[in-house]
């Protein structure tokens, strides 16, 4: 049932591609091979052009120039039906499932094109399909079940199960492991190895490490060009950084002991309730000081979302109390935790973190926007914020054509810096930042981790939290865990081990 | 993104005030042609029509104040509307809005005993505050549980015609309404003095064009107007930052809502001096507000012309029905045609077409800064 | 000399085939008999008569008829506004120097009716779908209801209301309600011939209101009442035409027109009074009367027509006594009711079943 | 009158009455499922009635009138489609113009047909055999139009397109997600397009039902707001086929009772019951689970590829 082309190919090649916007070139020239039997990294920093390669070659984007050739002949893929025809599946970095739906209805949805599912009753007869496949990978998923009840790393398997079942050869993955925990990203490994046998795979990645794990073939993308294409042999994570950005790799890492200024969040006994009504925190303590980082490790979802929300006000506490700098906040919203000094970096940053359809420089005013200078008596003065844009985009390096654009065209890593630049204005006693460098490339990451240290030297308490374990034990001067919603253990600097953290973390220590 | 013919389509930042306009103007023309063209089908040349219009609104004092007159009530709830918009909160309640405002006054001018002075006042007031609370159920709604409000406001409006109608036919039927549906006239004192010779209630006018130039203020120079469109384009962002959503809410609803109520208090007070049939006490005026507060492109100054130019038509409509006699859903058929074509030039005021040729280098594009 | 123009404003379609094509028709014939220029404003809201007003009196209109009750509140404004412009008010009750009243009246003929639906009823009753519950809707409900109880005793009349002169929908349904009830022959106030078709369907024979709508029902519709409002506008026009009527003397001009006027008629339509299809049933029905003895429904219906189809009735379907379903004497023994006390009539007859807004206790 | 006669009328009225709201509603249902809210009901439905009444005066054929009544709302629908799906307008202004124009077009036009009598109509039949059942024969298979039977039978096919159909998933996952249908290869255009054309037809055929069967004539106006009940029916049967047709019944009882219980009850009380069980069907459904069996996720919002 995989169609014709797609059974026998071997190879399939984008060949001298070249992809422009208006302004942007996104490829340049980029010719690239993919074989049955190798995973394939693409690495390269925010805006590379890595996404619009793989447009491309899933007939999303039409090229300016060049052409693929799948074993060698030339083919047109002009559109995604094309690409499944060929063989091409993607598996996108944002799980495009139907929420609403089982398991097994996406998949026949991903069948109607490929003609494998009946016109009546088409689950019945792929349910038996997906069982077969799904043991021969190991792609653990319950056909039956409603989409929006699975996690994140559990839709991605039906992502690659869809794929699977429209015969693809050619696996795309963009961004795979950004929305998953570490263990699984350890399980999709697993699962990439038992597929690479008879298919060939893109991943997009920005995580060197993972590139170093899982990949066979590497090529580097800078400014739509390749910069590097070579095999995963005695590589080091420097050498990657070095072909991505053309310089050595500077690792952030905290260093020198903390400059304590005094406890600005005290947190006793702390319950709160979950979305779905359970209780998600269940009696944690916390003492956050001004000028250390104080990472908070855990596997999502156990509870590390509501602990964030009762930092920052967001979250009603049911039990317990929560002080800033010494005064009882019970009962108080998010606003009356910024105006004590807390500021937050949320962990969904397009939804929460900005309004997309606001420009950058009322994005950027939104926590003062009824301060003097930029308000008075309740009327705005939009010549003083439109000088506050100014100065704070050059001093965060926020890349955007103009003030008055609108947030949501910015990329993710600029999106970040900008609701950095509105936090730090504002001079917090603490900063809670819920994955700051989550999708971020190289550049950005450290961008952001310098400004964490920064502000810890001048005297910032920062809470850390993170499911990237070398980013919490670079900065973090002390790592809490949290597991179902208790603290599992608290680890100075010099305790940090990473298989103590993860059991810890999996709530077996 | 797409490419047609060669052109590329991009988002623009920010629509110019002028290209708007031009816009506008261009489906208001279109309209009127097409509307010509159903004159000459009808037998009428379309030149003697318009100028029959023209001089049956436009050039003489009865003309128009009737186009006055039935400018007022879309004036009030496009303004609203217009705020409304602004803070993506889809009213199309105002009709419903209206008729409570109007019932509410109704009851206050009917049945509670107060000093003749007071009167008036105090059932702007009611009117104001029901109209308010009418629209506020469906905030609540969607703030709470997000429900669309589209769906509750046009079911509110059902809901309102038929309470008008249960009062009306029950226990606020009139005692001298000889059997028919309505109340008993509301006392001279709670009359809105209109200028003579006319049902031109000015009063209900000035506070109207009051009404429209605060609320452009609030919208676009205060830092509470700041927040409700903050809450209107993203409501996890509100959450996030704190913000009392509820407040807000209550504040553009109060607004939005409560001019339609006015509305309804001036329809009364100013014209018919008694709760009536829904469909006479209105004639629609919370749906053709819609146009106009579309038309008006989120400005709520653009009502002050949109909102005439709509009372022009209703005015218009009486002069095609009675001197062209033509049927009176010639109105329909011209306000469907305006709002399809104002709606079908909305993605030319997002978008516009740039040639597609491979761009000069700089890696991030340059824009064009359109103010603000 | 120039023409009179005259203005029109009609509360529905012209093409409703009820009250206001009735008068639309009427319309027609004075322009073609008097060479009057017409302007028409049909669907008028009655709230919202007054900028139509206006803008018929800058086309000149030098008459103006309001063709329903509820534009009483703009017809006094208009004509205080325009004190040069004569108006007439059908089925008003207030006049003024430049207000005319004027009204065609179907009770007779709606007494008529019920003399034949009582007749033809097999399950004793009768239904009436009634549009707004005023005093003209009750008054001819009543006189349908006496003719009910004088040809049968037995048989109700059961009302089901619209809340609307024009409703078709409603219509469909009320009678459907009625027919649910056991109701099998039907009369109506609403300007659609909804009722008619409707009972039609179902073979139950039915009454035409306002024009000849036979065709709707030609095997069922047992008789109707017909208007011809030309006797009045006409008549009307004529007097303004030659300045017997100004805008100043019309204080006390008020047309109630009955059958001996020849403003309403019995029938399905014009040329059919009953339909044949009913004559032997209705020849076999024999009733008791007081004055004219026992004779057969049918013949009684050509009496009782007789009577009343002159200038001076020598019959009153109203004529006392009668008591009303509240066990109260409404009119008194051997009196007849005057103009005013019909105009304003509230009381429910005896036989009548169902709601009734504003009933006297 | 014995209750059981009574409720057997009830119903017999209700499912007659509502029949066009089935129709309408069950259209309207397809065409929310795939993402889009077409508010033009009305419009439509009128649209429907009056080439439905002009095709069977014409031509003496009602069965060829109420197929014209849903080909002419079908392509009014069309234009809906093409403002909001292929222009991306906002689906509840357009959905409002189409009611808009739709009432004034057919009024203009309509004219000419006011108060003409159809001579042939659609009749009502009984359904043999069936009508002899006690009860249900009586309250469901006696004396109602071959478009009730048909539109139940069409209920019950789209219900099973709907939930046990590759059409079905297609359509339920251009309203929830229309992103992901793209994705694999399919036309959420072509998807779209076809489900508010057909959700035209279906409005179209329930408007000549007004004026070829319910009350065969045409007056401006005629369908007198029931498109408005048939939204608030597909809300209240939580865009389910099934439940829509029982909303739809129910709606239509809640009519005829306001004519058979006037004496006790206000009609204007129990008219105003559709909007208030609608709000209060959202209500308890927002109050309760979450995720599935809801409001079509992407309900409203159009689609454009690439879009963030
Ligand atoms: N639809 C688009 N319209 C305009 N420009 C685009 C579009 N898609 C991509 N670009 C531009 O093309 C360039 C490459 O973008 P692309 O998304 O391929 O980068 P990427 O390597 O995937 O980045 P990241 O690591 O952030 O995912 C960017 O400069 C971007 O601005
Ligand atoms: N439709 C679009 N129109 C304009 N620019 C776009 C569009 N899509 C993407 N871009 C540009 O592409 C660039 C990269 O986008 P991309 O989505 O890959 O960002 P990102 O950094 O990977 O963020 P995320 O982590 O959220 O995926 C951005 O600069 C963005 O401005
Ligand atoms: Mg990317
Ligand atoms: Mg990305």
């Amino acid at each position: 049932m995989a169609s014709q082309n797609g059974v026998s190919a071997r190879q399939i090649t984008l060949s001298h591609i070249t992809k422009t916007f208006p302004g942007v070139i996104a490829n340049d020239d980029v010719t690239l091979t993919l074989n049955v039997g190798e995973v394939h990294a693409i690495l390269g920093e925010n805006g590379a052009g890595k996404t619009s390669l793989m447009n491309v070659l899933y007939g999303i984007y039409h090229p300016d120039q060049g052409q693929i050739l799948l074993d060698g002949k030339p083919v047109r893929i002009d559109s995604p039906k094309d690409a499944i025809r060929l063989g091409v599946g993607l598996v996108p970095q944002h799980p495009m499932l139907v929420r609403a739906h089982t398991v097994e209805e996406n998949i026949a949805l991903s069948q109607v094109t490929h003609g494998g599912a009946s016109f009546w009753n088409p689950t019945s007869n792929i349910r038996r399909r997906i069982v077969e496949l799904s043991g021969r990978y190991g792609l653990k998923v319950d056909p039956k079940a409603p989409v929006w009840q699975l996690s994140a790393g559990e839709q991605q398997r039906v992502e690659i199960l869809k794929v699977l079942l429209q015969g693809a050869r050619f696996l795309i993955l963009d961004e795979p492991t950004s929305v998953l925990t570490p263990q699984e990203v350890q399980e999709l490994f697993a699962v990439l190895r038992r597929m690479r046998q008879d298919h060939g795979m893109v991943i997009i990645t920005h995580k060197l490490d993972e590139v170093l794990d899982i990949s066979d073939q590497i090529t580097v993308l800078r400014k739509g060009k390749v910069t590097g294409n070579t095999k995963n042999e005695n590589l080091k994570k420097t050498d990657l950084a070095r072909m991505m950005i053309g310089e050595e790799l500077k690792e952030t890492r905290v260093a020198g002991h903390p400059h304590l200024r005094g406890e600005m969040i005290h947190l006793s006994d702390a319950w709160a309730m979950g979305e779905r009504g359970t209780p998600a925190l269940k009696g944690v303590s916390l003492s956050v000081q001004g000028g250390e980082i104080l990472g908070v490790a855990g596997v999502a979802g156990n509870g590390q979302l509501e602990l964030i929300e009762v930092l920052t006000g967001l979250r009603p506490l049911t039990r317990g109390h929560i002080f800033v700098k010494g005064k009882d906040m019970k009962g108080q919203n998010a606003e009356a935790f910024f105006q004590s000094g807390i500021a937050h970096v949320p962990e969904d940053r397009n939804h929460y973190g900005i309004v997309p359809n606001m420009t950058v420089e009322e994005n950027l005013i939104l926590r003062a926007m009824n301060q003097n200078p930029y308000s008075k008596a309740g009327i705005m003065d939009f010549a003083a914020i439109r000088e506050h844009a100014r100065q704070n985009i050059q001093k965060y390096d926020i890349r955007t054509p103009t003030a008055d654009t609108r947030a949501r065209l910015l990329s993710g890593g600029n999106v970040q810096k900008l609701i950095l630049a509105r936090e730090l204005e504002s001079n917090p006693d603490v900063l809670v930042a819920a994955h700051p460098t989550y999708g971020l490339d190289i550049g950005a990451t450290t961008q952001v981790h310098q400004l964490l240290l920064e502000k810890r030297a001048q005297g910032m308490g920062i809470v850390l939290v993170s499911e990237d374990l070398d980013e919490l034990m670079n900065l973090s001067d002390r790592i809490v865990v949290i597991f179902a919603g208790t603290f599992t253990g608290t680890l100075t600097r010099a305790e940090f081990q990473r298989e103590k953290l993860g059991l810890m973390m999996a709530g077996e220590a | 993104m797409k490419t047609i013919a060669g052109f590329l389509v991009q988002e623009r930042k920010a629509p110019s005030t002028r290209w708007t306009l031009l816009l506008s103007l261009i489906s208001i023309l279109v309209a009127l042609g097409l509307l010509a063209v159903v004159f000459s089908m009808y037998g009428i040349s379309p030149v003697k029509a318009f100028q029959s219009i023209f001089t049956g609104t436009l050039t003489d004092w009865t003309g128009f104040s009737a186009v006055l007159q039935r400018t007022i009530p879309l004036l009030l709830i496009g303004v609203g509307l217009v705020l409304a918009f602004r803070t993506l909160f889809f009213n199309i309640g105002a009709e419903g809005q209206l008729l409570i405002g109007a019932t509410a006054a109704a009851g206050m001018g009917l049945f509670v005993p107060m000093p003749d002075v007071l009167r008036l006042p105090a059932m702007i007031l009611v009117g104001f505050l029901a109209g308010a609370a009418w629209a506020f159920v469906p905030a609540l709604l969607k703030l709470r549980l997000q429900i669309n409000e589209v769906i509750t406001t046009l079911m509110l409006n059902y809901v309102a015609i038929n309470l008008v109608n249960y009062l009306i036919n029950g226990p606020w039927k009139g005692k001298t309404a000889y059997g028919y549906a309505y109340t008993d006239p509301i006392p001279d004192a709670a009359w809105m003095p209109t200028l003579p010779g006319t049902n031109l209630h000015w009063g209900t006018l000035i506070l109207a064009v009051v009404f429209a130039v605060v609320t452009w203020l609030i919208l676009g120079r205060t830092t509470e107007g700041f927040r409700m469109r903050i809450l209107g384009e993203s409501s996890s962002v509100a959450k996030y930052l704190g913000m009392n959503t509820l407040k807000t809410t209550l504040l553009v609803m109060l607004i939005s809502g409560g001019a339609a109520g006015l509305a309804g208090v001036g329809e009364l007070t100013g014209i018919h001096h008694k709760l009536l049939d829904p469909l006479q006490l209105s004639l629609g005026y919370g749906y053709t507000a819609i146009i106009v507060a579309w038309l008006a492109r989120g400005n709520p100054l653009g009502v002050l012309i949109t909102a005439p130019f709509f009372g022009l038509i209703f005015a218009a409509g009486d002069v095609m029905k009675v001197t062209l006699q033509m049927p009176f859903q010639i109105v329909d058929v011209f306000n469907g045609i305006l709002l399809f074509l104002l709606i079908a030039t909305e993605p030319l005021l997002r978008y516009k077409l740039v040639r597609a040729t491979p761009p000069a280098l700089p890696h991030t594009p340059k824009e064009r800064t359109d103010g603000r | 000399a120039d023409k009179l123009k005259v203005g029109w404003i009609y509360i529905g379609p012209a093409g409703d085939y009820g009250w206001t094509y009735a008068h639309d028709q009427a319309r027609k014939e004075v322009e073609k008999t008097l060479g009057v220029e017409n302007l028409i404003v049909e669907s008028v809201p009655e709230a919202q008569a007054v900028p139509y007003i206006d803008q018929l009196v800058k086309q000149g209109a030098k008459v103006i008829f309001a063709t329903s009750f509820g534009y009483g509140p703009s017809v006094k404004e208009a004509a205080k506004k325009y004190p040069d412009v004569i108006f007439g008010w059908a089925t008003g009750v207030e006049r003024g120097p430049n207000i005319a009243n004027y009204m065609a009246d179907f009770y007779q003929i709606y007494y008529l009716n019920g003399l034949i639906a009582g007749a033809l009823t097999k399950s004793n009753k009768v239904g009436y779908v009634a549009a707004v519950p005023i005093p003209e809707v009750k008054r001819h409900i009543n006189a349908f209801a006496l003719g009910v109880a004088a040809a049968n005793p037995k048989a109700t009349v059961n009302v089901t209301w619209l809340k609307g002169f024009y409703d078709p929908n409603g219509a469909k349904e009320a009678t459907e309600s009625l027919i649910a009830q056991g109701v099998d022959a039907f009369a109506f106030t609403e300007d659609t011939p909804t009722v008619s078709q409707v009972a039609d369907k179902k073979g139950l024979p039915s009454f035409g209101h306002y024009s000849p709508m036979l065709k709707y029902a030609p095997k069922t519709m047992a008789s109707g009442q017909l208007v011809d409002w030309s006797i009045f506008y006409t008549d009307f026009l004529k007097k303004v035409q030659n300045g017997t009527y100004t805008a100043k003397n019309l204080q006390n001009v008020d047309y109630w027109q009955l059958l001996g006027d020849k403003a309403v008629m019995m029938g399905a339509d014009e040329k059919t009074l009953i339909n044949p299809v009913y004559k032997a049933k209705l020849q076999s029905v024999k009733v008791k009367t007081a004055d004219l003895g026992t004779l057969s429904v049918y013949d009684l219906v050509l009496k009782r027509l007789a009577q009343m189809n002159k200038k001076k009735p020598t019959f009153d379907p109203f004529k006392g006594p009668i008591v009303d379903r509240k066990g109260k004497t409404v009119v008194t023994k051997g009196k007849i009711p005057s103009v005013k006390e019909l105009t304003s009539m509230e009381w429910a007859a005896k036989n009548v079943v169902g709601s009734w807004p504003n009933e006297p206790k | 009158m014995d209750a059981e006669n009574w409720l057997v009328g009830i119903i017999g009225r209700a499912l007659a009455f509502g029949t066009p709201l089935l129709w309408a509603a069950l259209g309207e249902t397809y065409v929310e499922r795939a993402g889009v809210v077409n508010l033009g009901m009305e419009g439509m439905m009128l649209v429907g009635a009056l080439t439905g009444f002009a095709v069977t005066m014409a031509t003496d054929n009602p069965a060829l009138g109420i197929l014209m009544a849903g080909v002419a709302g079908a392509v009014f629908s069309a234009l809906h489609a093409f403002v909001t799906i292929t222009l991306r307008a906002n689906q509840y202004v357009s959905g409002l113009a189409l009611t808009i124009l739709g009432t004034g077009a057919t009024g203009l036009i309509g004219k000419a047909y006011e108060g003409q009598p159809l001579l042939t109509t659609l009749e009502n039949i009984s359904v043999p055999v069936l009508k002899d059942i006690p009860i249900l024969g009586p309250m469901l298979f006696t004396d109602q139009s071959v478009l009730t039977y048909l539109g139940v039978l069409i209920g019950v096919l789209l219900w099973l397109l709907l939930y046990k159909s590759r059409l079905g998933i297609m359509l339920r996952s251009a309203g929830e997600n229309p992103k992901a249908v793209d994705a694999q290869g399919l036309n959420v255009t072509l998807i779209r397009y076809a489900a508010v054309i057909f959700g035209g037809f279906m409005a179209g055929i329930a408007g000549g039902f007004f004026s070829v069967a319910y009350r065969p004539s045409w007056t401006q106006g005629t369908t007198g707001g029931v498109g408005w009940i048939a939204l608030a029916i597909v809300i209240f049967g939580r865009w389910n086929p099934m439940y829509v047709m029982l909303g739809s019944v129910f709606f239509g009882a809640l009519y005829v009772l306001s004519f058979r219980l006037q004496e006790k009850l206000s009609p204007d009380l129990l008219n105003m019951m559709p909007y208030l069980f609608v709000i209060l069907v959202l209500i308890l459904t927002a109050i309760g689970k979450k995720g599935s069996g809801g409001v079509p996720e992407a309900l409203g919002t159009p689609y454009r590829r690439g879009e963030r």
